[in-house]
């Protein structure tokens, strides 16, 4: 009996949190009583606390049990089991990063968390997409993978236009559902023809078989490489399939698109790093300089269209358009160096803080009637301090600035690339940055510079969003200070 | 110990004047700044007979092998000129407590005259270049803040302005001219250098670049032809201030600098020749504008510049003793005359016009009387001091290795030229009715006793240097300088040095009874005016220097600065600047409206994406 | 205190300060940063001290805390013969800055915490030995440079705050660029990556063209270049300063002027030629050229704005000019001018910009044409102004001359015709404070207000006395203050060239 | 193995249904149409994956294929509930219309 408990109840137990969660809340969904608004929201809470308990209480454990399963001797399910679920440092780290998103947003949703009362299953879904993340990253098996980004893609369509009577929310999920579902045929039809090929599902096999026979010259591996790279990179936002990205972001709910931007991201390039840090591992040498060069024109792409932005929400749109560019250079170097992936976790996790932090301001703003424009930043710097700060050191962040973490994220990546491809990316993407700090800057003038007297204080309703956004903004101070923290050093 | 003290006394009075006490009446002010003045003359007189024994000294910077100090020290040429500045500078300090009296916060001229002596001595007393170099920069300064002294009038400052810009010009020179003398010699200091030059050969040419460009230095300062616009705009100044600093002291600086720098000039031949040929081109030109000048200041101007230019003619010809006796000389009848002119202007209430005075005689006898003896000095007229500096000089051009005999005429010519504008201005001053307006009385006490010491020195002075000739003294002069400026050049020339000391007496006598004849009465002042008419405009515009400089340079640098700082850096290089910032937001605009916002072109942009993909890794394999 | 904890106490305590600020009220927050910057002198003092100058070239003080040791990265701070005098001069300006800023009228307490932030960052730059920590500190510079000018500026401030921004950052990525090559070089050669600079001096690079004929060392030498020369201003690079000068406010304009552009030549002696010598010797005479027309082009357009701030600001083009054209003569006394011009301008003009600043508070106007006569007026203010004008002309005995001196010394060794022209940059120079001179002080009054003018008060008299007391201590006896790092600026050339073709031997 | 024949005929088929889907999501502009394309081209996936399932004798396949059927299921299910928020709105499935978010 403790062979099930060690081996699946226990390495699950992160997934399980949340699952529970997410079946309690339909229960109480159900139930459908007044009174039973604030149990929803603490069990909506419970979710991510226990999944956390569980993850350090993981980490802590020595080496992982069940590393080599052929020694376990126990009913057949359970050893397929393990065979599909891989549990390493790298699945923890991203447990912990997207349960500590999905707190944050959850904090976000509880201040304004009337407007949502009548429909709350937006906390269901949260907490399912959170699972589907979590299996994603955790997937040693296409099929699973497969499995993993259905249940997180999913639900993301529906709340991306949960506003139902805004045209815009609709708009928005409609043009990231059919980009959605269209990433996803082509992923099928990438399993399907290694399948076709290989006859095995398993990414430790397929490394094993691709590695071994000359498949750089074997056009279906080639073919279903470059529908790999379309689908994933559709999913991370890279050029030329980016093009959903600003509408979707813009279109959907401010804090929904704070969600979306960090947590979604992370599960995202969660998936890249499994498939080209692990399936494509062997054809390195095809897709290594070709993700570089796309890495470097969606930086560049990003930067020059959010030049021209006046919306705050779209131009963070396309501002983390540059920032997933940085992160595919990450992703290009993981073949000739396996730090890599700890510079993309560090990255991943700074600029998820960052895009939180930022949207939770917005979703302030959004809150206070005002539209989300420059003009209506003026003089906020000094009328509310702390925001001010909190703001300013996001965008700091995301310019990549020194004292904040953004800076060292793009220097730790940088120079991952400098180490295995030589200097032309690196100069390339320093330059295309130096290229877009002007909307950054455009931010802190409208914040300290102009002084629009007749501007009011933004009005805080509730103190959760206040403290996510300190904690966001601190996390950023802490981790450029202490990068060793996030388990990378 | 007499050294520091020498220099520290005006130092002291400036501060005390200037900064701490501030005295709010002339009198005091002046009379701390005449002490703090006798207070150094009277160390010289002590420096004479009680020599210190080594120079006051401590380092400046050292820099690798290059050590430079700030030493004084004093050697019998450095005596004499600290003599002559001290003496007549402390009469001048007198002067001006009366010129003075009316002015309301004058404790500020009297700051800046102690500060300009304390910096005219360090530019004597100093052993390196670099040190003259600090006296030299600190005597330009000071004639900036006294040329500018009224400066309420726009003219006034800018006239102090120019004053200092075309001496800086100079001081560009003389930097170089260090620079080349640190690298030929790897030393400032003056004795090393003179040592070097005797034990050591040097190659010609470059001692002649050094020569040529500490001689740049000594044009800026001593006004020579190029540069020596200020000195008439100088006049600007009080009168006191044109008495020291434009006739006694600061101009002669550039004649010091070549004597003290002696052994490099005389190896340097060409550069000497090109000093005499500067020389006396600046002394005819000078001595034919003062012949039609209107302002009593601006005639003594031209004539102190050239004056100048027969002492550079001496210093060309190699004759550097001639040079410093007539510096000696005409420091005393030169103050004597401005501070006449000053007692005149003072008397006449700011009427500096000669043609609006006259018939003084009467009204200001013992100006008069003062006045007189300075212009028979200054003509050349024996016994008085002029005649035997200035003769020293013709003699010593007469004798010179090349153009010995032209110098020496022109030399002639510019002296009797000297002695027809002194008589022409003296004449219409003091003889003749009174032309002005005003009702001028004589100036009190305190600027009378000055005027008569420097009358007396003007007749006493020209007994040092008698020439040995006439045996009738022994050349004190010579003896005492002989270890400093080295041997008297025994040349031999068209004439000996009798018969041409008599050539130039006949032709003082000659210019000054021409003057007299035409300027004593009035009706007959016009005529040398209608005789000369083409010249007189020519010389009365002073050969349109001013305007021609102003024209060729002035104008074209204004215009030039003004294209830069308005156009040029404002459009071109700002505009270049901002040129990737402006191309990168015009490929944001153009990427920004392929977002069409319509789902089908995105599906299209993605599957063309795809293909391009597909095409490029299967390069190799397929296609 | 140790002496290791010194220079972190140097770099933290301004921060400290800076946070306290925060908490302060606006009245008590300005005296409170006088009060650290204050300390700052005492701290300074103790460095004075503590710098043995026996051995300058070797760092000393050193304090080293492992930070990002997986990349080799240490919070390594070190004083030595070139970053002494830049520390001492920054510390000594930071008091009078936050003096010159005391009657500011909105957010003081922000006001006084960019300055302290300002202040430990220009600190850190010059005591980091360590690549990484330099870049951020260099970096963190810009933040409350840009709030400086763009919250508490006069009109367009906010265009020369983005314009200083996005010039500077600009350039500091091609440094950044620089920076991944040589580390990722550092791993090639040396087996291990390390942030250290005197690793870096120690990489030599394969001469194989890149493009353009330009080799690696050309490339690295100019990504760190163009930086600087940014930073410096020097000629074509310099149109952030004139925007940046008018629209800082008094503090921040004295600071911007008498450190911040010192940066740019420490970064040329501390990375540029060491770390790429022979590209810098390839390059000097066309860097020496840049240097001579900007001193002879800020002279000119100095000479005819109508701005009195615009026109400091070209001058400091024209003074900087200077110190690289010290830097290009690679002599001894071309390098110990060059350093001596870095102080002695950072003293002048940042006296220079107090002055204009006390005229600005009493008028509010930078044009010329609004004043005129004050000297009848305001005796004393026109003796300080007259004062340091002659110092910052370059009249001997005062401080402009010696640095001046020694840099044509430098340049007419290396190369005559160099210092023929920089030459007339001195009449040049004279020509335009001059004007300057008269315009503000000579001539009638022409406007009503200057007649109500009042003299200098106590407080500014306490922000311009130290600095006129140095201009005449360094004018009359630099040798004091000299001797102390002057050892590592003899050995300065000797050692950086080694590497190079030349040998050491045509370098004096 | 199978003959040679078999292998290409059901292959052929699979990429030609993946075409069709293809172009018909691309090409037509009422949405639902489009959320036809997108089964067709993922019933073509699954014959492909079966073809090889049936070749290679491993279970996967299939196994994934019923995953695919359900979960396309689910996928027409949130694609319609979109498209009735949008005809709701705009009275109209044409996708050209819907063009606010743009630039």
């Amino acid at each position: 009996m403790n062979a099930i408990y060690e081996y699946f109840f226990l390495p699950l137990s992160p997934v399980l949190a949340l699952v529970f969660a997410g079946l309690l809340l339909i229960v109480l969904e159900c139930v459908s009583e007044e009174g039973l608004k604030p149990l929803k929201s603490t069990v909506a809470f419970l979710g991510p606390l226990i999944s956390l308990y569980y993850v350090f209480q993981l980490s802590f454990t020595s080496g992982l049990a069940f590393s080599d399963p052929s020694s376990l001797t126990g009913p057949v399910w359970l050893v397929e089991f393990t065979k599909i679920y891989k549990l390493d440092g790298m699945t923890l780290n991203f447990f912990w990063a997207i349960d500590v998103f999905l707190l944050l947003t959850l904090l976000f949703f509880h201040s304004f968390y009337e407007e949502w009362l009548e429909r709350n299953e937006l906390l269901i879904l949260i907490e399912f997409i959170s699972v589907g993340m979590m299996i994603l990253v955790s997937a040693n098996d296409l099929l699973m993978l497969f499995l993993g980004l259905e249940l997180m893609s999913l639900p993301t369509y529906v709340i991306v236009g949960f506003r139902r009577e805004n045209v815009k929310s609709c708009e928005a999920a409609l043009k990231y559902f059919l980009f959605g579902s269209f990433g996803t045929v082509l992923l099928l039809l990438s399993v399907a023809i290694l399948y076709g090929q290989f006859g095995t599902l398993k990414t430790g096999q397929l490394q094993f078989l691709l590695a071994q026979t000359s498949n750089l010259s074997n056009p279906a591996v080639l073919v279903s490489l470059g529908l790999m790279l379309a689908a994933v990179g559709f999913k991370i936002g890279m050029t030329p399939f980016q093009m959903w990205l600003p509408d979707a972001y813009e279109g959907a709910p401010t804090s929904i698109t704070g969600f979306m931007g960090s947590a979604v991201k992370l599960a995202s390039f969660g998936l890249a790093i499994r498939i080209f840090g692990g399936v494509f591992l062997p054809l390195a040498e095809k897709w290594m300089g070709l993700m570089s060069w796309f890495a470097v024109i969606s930086i560049f792409v990003g930067n020059l269209c959010a030049l021209r932005q006046k919306n705050l929400k779209r131009l963070f749109a396309y501002s983390s358009i540059a920032h997933a560019g940085f992160i595919i250079l990450g992703v290009a170097a993981l073949p000739k160096d396996a730090q890599s992936q700890q510079m993309i976790y560090y990255y991943l996790v700074t600029y998820g803080m960052m895009f939180l932090g930022v949207f939770a301001f917005l979703n302030l703003m959004e809150q206070n009637g005002k539209s989300l424009e420059f003009s209506n930043l003026s003089g906020l710097g000094f009328r509310n301090p702390v925001l001010g700060i909190a703001l300013a050191i996001f965008v700091f962040s995301a310019a990549g600035i020194p004292p904040t973490a953004g800076f060292f994220a793009k220097y730790f990546i940088l120079f991952e690339s400098v180490k295995t491809q030589g200097v032309l990316f690196a100069v390339l993407a320093v330059i295309s940055s130096a290229m877009g700090i002007y909307y950054y800057l455009k931010v802190i003038v409208h914040l300290y510079m102009q002084d629009a007297s007749g501007g009011s204080k933004l009005a805080v309703q509730s103190t959760s969003t206040y403290i996510a956004i300190l904690i966001c903004a601190a996390s950023l101070l802490f981790f450029s200070i202490f990068p060793g923290r996030l388990g990378v050093f | 110990m007499m050294m520091p003290l020498l220099l520290a006394a005006p130092l002291i009075g400036a501060i005390v004047n200037g900064l701490i006490l501030r005295p709010a009446t002339a009198k005091r002010a002046g009379v701390i700044a005449s002490i703090a003045a006798l207070t150094s003359f009277a160390s010289v007189m002590v420096q004479h007979f009680a020599p210190d024994a080594g120079p006051f000294e401590w380092t400046w910077f050292t820099v690798g092998e290059l050590t430079v100090k700030w030493s004084f020290a004093s050697d019998p040429l450095t005596w004499m000129m600290c003599a002559v500045v001290t003496g007549i500078g402390s009469l001048i300090h007198i002067y001006s407590i009366g010129y003075m009296s009316h002015e309301h916060n004058a404790y500020r001229y009297f700051a800046y005259l102690n500060f300009f002596l304390f910096n005219m001595l360090v530019l004597i007393t100093s052993t390196s270049l670099l040190g003259m170099f600090v006296g030299w920069e600190g005597v330009g300064l000071c004639s900036y803040l006294l040329i500018g002294y009224w400066f309420e009038d726009i003219n006034k400052a800018k006239a102090g302005m120019k004053a200092f810009i075309v001496n800086r010009i100079g001081d560009a020179g003389f930097l170089i001219g260090i620079f080349i003398c640190y690298q030929l010699f790897k030393t400032l200091n003056f004795a090393e250098i003179a040592k070097l030059l005797d034990t050591q050969t040097f190659d010609v040419r470059m001692l002649n670049l050094a020569a040529f460009f500490l001689f740049i230095g000594a044009m800026g300062k001593s006004a020579q032809i190029p540069l020596y616009v200020w000195l008439p705009d100088a006049m600007a100044g009080p009168t006191p201030v044109s008495a020291l600093i434009h006739a006694a002291t600061m101009v002669t600086a550039g004649i010091y600098l070549i004597c003290r720098m002696n052994g490099l000039f005389l190896v340097a031949q060409d550069t000497s020749l090109f000093i005499a040929i500067i020389g006396i081109s600046t002394a005819l030109l000078s001595a034919l504008i003062a012949t039609s000048q209107r302002d009593i200041k601006k005639v003594l101007a031209y004539s102190t510049v050239s004056q100048l230019g027969l002492m550079f003619l001496a210093l060309g010809c190699g004759a550097y003793l001639a040079a410093i006796f007539h510096v000696m000389t005409h420091a005393f009848f030169k103050a004597l005359l401005f501070l006449g002119s000053g007692s005149v202007i003072h008397a006449c209430e700011g009427e500096q016009d000669i043609w609006k005075m006259g018939g003084l005689k009467k009204k200001l006898p013992s100006t008069f009387l003062t006045f007189t003896i300075g212009t028979i000095a200054i003509a050349g007229i024996p016994p008085l001091a002029g005649f035997f500096s200035k003769d020293m000089i013709l003699y010593s051009a007469l004798t010179a290795k090349s153009y010995g005999t032209t110098f020496w005429i022109l030399g002639l010519l510019v002296s009797f030229l000297t002695a027809f504008y002194m008589v022409r201005v003296w004449a219409l001053t003091f003889l003749g009715e009174y032309r002005g307006d005003k009702h001028p009385h004589e100036s009190p006490a305190t600027m009378l006793i000055p005027l008569y010491i420097l009358a007396f020195g003007s007749i006493v002075a020209g007994f040092l240097g008698m020439p040995e000739g006439l045996h009738l003294l022994p050349n004190y002069l010579e003896a005492f300088l002989h270890p400093v400026l080295g041997p008297l050049v025994e040349g031999h020339g068209a004439l000996s040095e009798e018969r041409a000391m008599a050539v130039a007496t006949v032709s003082a006598i000659i210019a000054c009874s021409l003057g007299f004849y035409f300027y004593s009465k009035p009706e007959r002042s016009e005529t040398p005016g209608k005789i000369l008419v083409p010249f007189k405009t020519v010389f009365e515009n002073k050969f349109w220097v001013d305007e021609l400089y102003g024209l060729v340079i002035v104008k074209p640098f204004d215009a030039l600065c003004a294209f830069f700082a308005k156009f040029f850096d404002p459009n071109i290089i700002d505009g270049l600047v901002l040129l990737p910032s402006k191309a990168a937001q015009g490929m944001g605009s153009l990427l920004v409206l392929l977002q069409t916002g319509i789902v089908q072109t995105y599906l299209l942009f993605f599957v063309f994406g795809l293909l391009v993909l597909f095409m490029v890794l299967l390069k190799g394999v397929v296609l | 205190m140790g002496m290791e904890h010194l220079l972190l106490w140097l770099v933290t305590l301004p921060l400290i300060g800076a946070l306290v600020c925060f908490a302060l009220t606006d009245e008590l927050s300005k005296y409170f940063a006088l009060v650290v910057t204050l300390l700052g002198w005492v701290l300074a003092f103790f460095v004075y001290q503590g710098f043995d100058s026996a051995h300058a070239t070797q760092l000393q003080m050193v304090f080293n805390y492992p930070w990002l040791n997986s990349m080799g990265v240490s919070f390594g701070l070190g004083i030595d013969g070139i970053s002494f005098p830049l520390v001492i001069l920054t510390k000594l300006m930071m008091p009078i800055a936050i003096l010159a800023s005391f009657n500011e009228k909105k957010f003081m307490r922000f006001f006084m915490s960019c300055y302290l932030v300002l202040d430990s960052a220009m600190t850190g730059t010059f005591l980091a030995t360590d690549m990484v920590l330099f870049y951020v500190f260099w970096e963190l510079m810009l933040i409350p440079m840009i709030l400086l000018i763009g919250v508490w500026g006069s009109e367009q401030r906010v265009f020369a705050s983005v314009k200083f921004f996005i010039y500077t950052f600009a350039g500091s990525m091609l440094m950044l660029a620089s920076i991944f090559y040589l580390f990722s070089q550092t791993h090639v050669q040396l087996g291990q990556y390390t942030g250290e600079i005197a690793a870096f001096t120690k990489l030599n690079f394969s001469p194989v063209e890149v493009f353009w004929g330009l080799n690696a060392e050309k490339l690295v030498f100019l990504g760190f270049f163009i930086a600087f020369a940014i930073k410096v201003p020097l000629f074509p690079l310099h149109t952030w300063l004139p925007d940046a000068h008018v629209q800082a406010p008094t503090g921040g304009s004295i600071l911007l002027a008498a450190v911040l552009l010192k940066m740019g030549t420490y970064g040329l002696l501390r990375f540029a030629i060491p770390i790429a010598p022979n590209a810098f010797v390839e390059f000097s005479t066309c860097v020496a050229y840049l240097a001579i027309i900007g001193i002879l082009y800020g002279a000119w357009v100095a000479y005819q704005q109508k701005d009195m701030k615009k026109l400091v600001a070209y001058s400091s083009v024209s003074h900087l000019g200077f110190c690289v054209l010290g830097i290009c003569s690679m002599n001894t006394k071309g390098l110990t001018g060059s350093m001596l011009q870095m102080v002695n301008h950072g003293i002048t003009t940042g006296a220079l910009f107090l002055l204009v600043g006390m005229l600005y508070e009493r008028r509010h106007t930078k044009k010329f044409e609004d004043y005129g006569g004050l000297a009848a007026i305001v005796p004393y203010f026109s003796i300080l102004f007259v004062f340091v004008a002659c110092s910052s002309m370059g009249v001997p005995g005062l401080n402009g001359f010696v640095g001046e001196f020694l840099v044509f010394m430098g340049a007419f060794e290396a190369n005559q015709t160099w210092a023929f022209v920089t030459v007339t940059g001195v009449v040049f120079g004279a020509l335009y404070t001059l004007t300057m001179v008269k315009k503000t002080l000579f001539g009638p009054v022409t406007n009503a207000e200057n007649r109500s003018l009042k003299d200098v008060t106590l407080k500014e008299w306490a922000a311009i006395l130290p600095l006129c007391i140095l201009i005449v201590y360094l004018g009359l006896a630099p040798n004091s203050f000299l001797s102390k790092f002057n050892q590592s600026l003899d050995t300065y050339w000797a050692e950086t060239l080694k590497k190079t073709a030349l040998d050491a031997g045509t370098v004096k | 193995m199978s003959n040679f024949s078999s292998v290409y005929w059901t292959q052929f088929i699979a990429i030609a249904l993946i075409g069709l889907g293809m172009v018909g999501f691309l090409i037509r502009r009422n949405a639902i149409v489009v959320l036809m394309s997108i089964e067709l081209m993922l019933n073509g996936v699954n014959l492909l994956l079966i073809e090889a399932a049936h070749r290679s004798g491993s279970a996967d396949g299939t196994m994934l294929v019923v995953f695919i059927i359900t979960i396309a299921a689910g996928e027409v299910a949130v694609g319609l509930g979109i498209l009735l928020n949008l005809y709701r709105i705009k009275h109209s499935s044409d996708t050209e219309l819907y063009k606010e978010l743009q630039g």
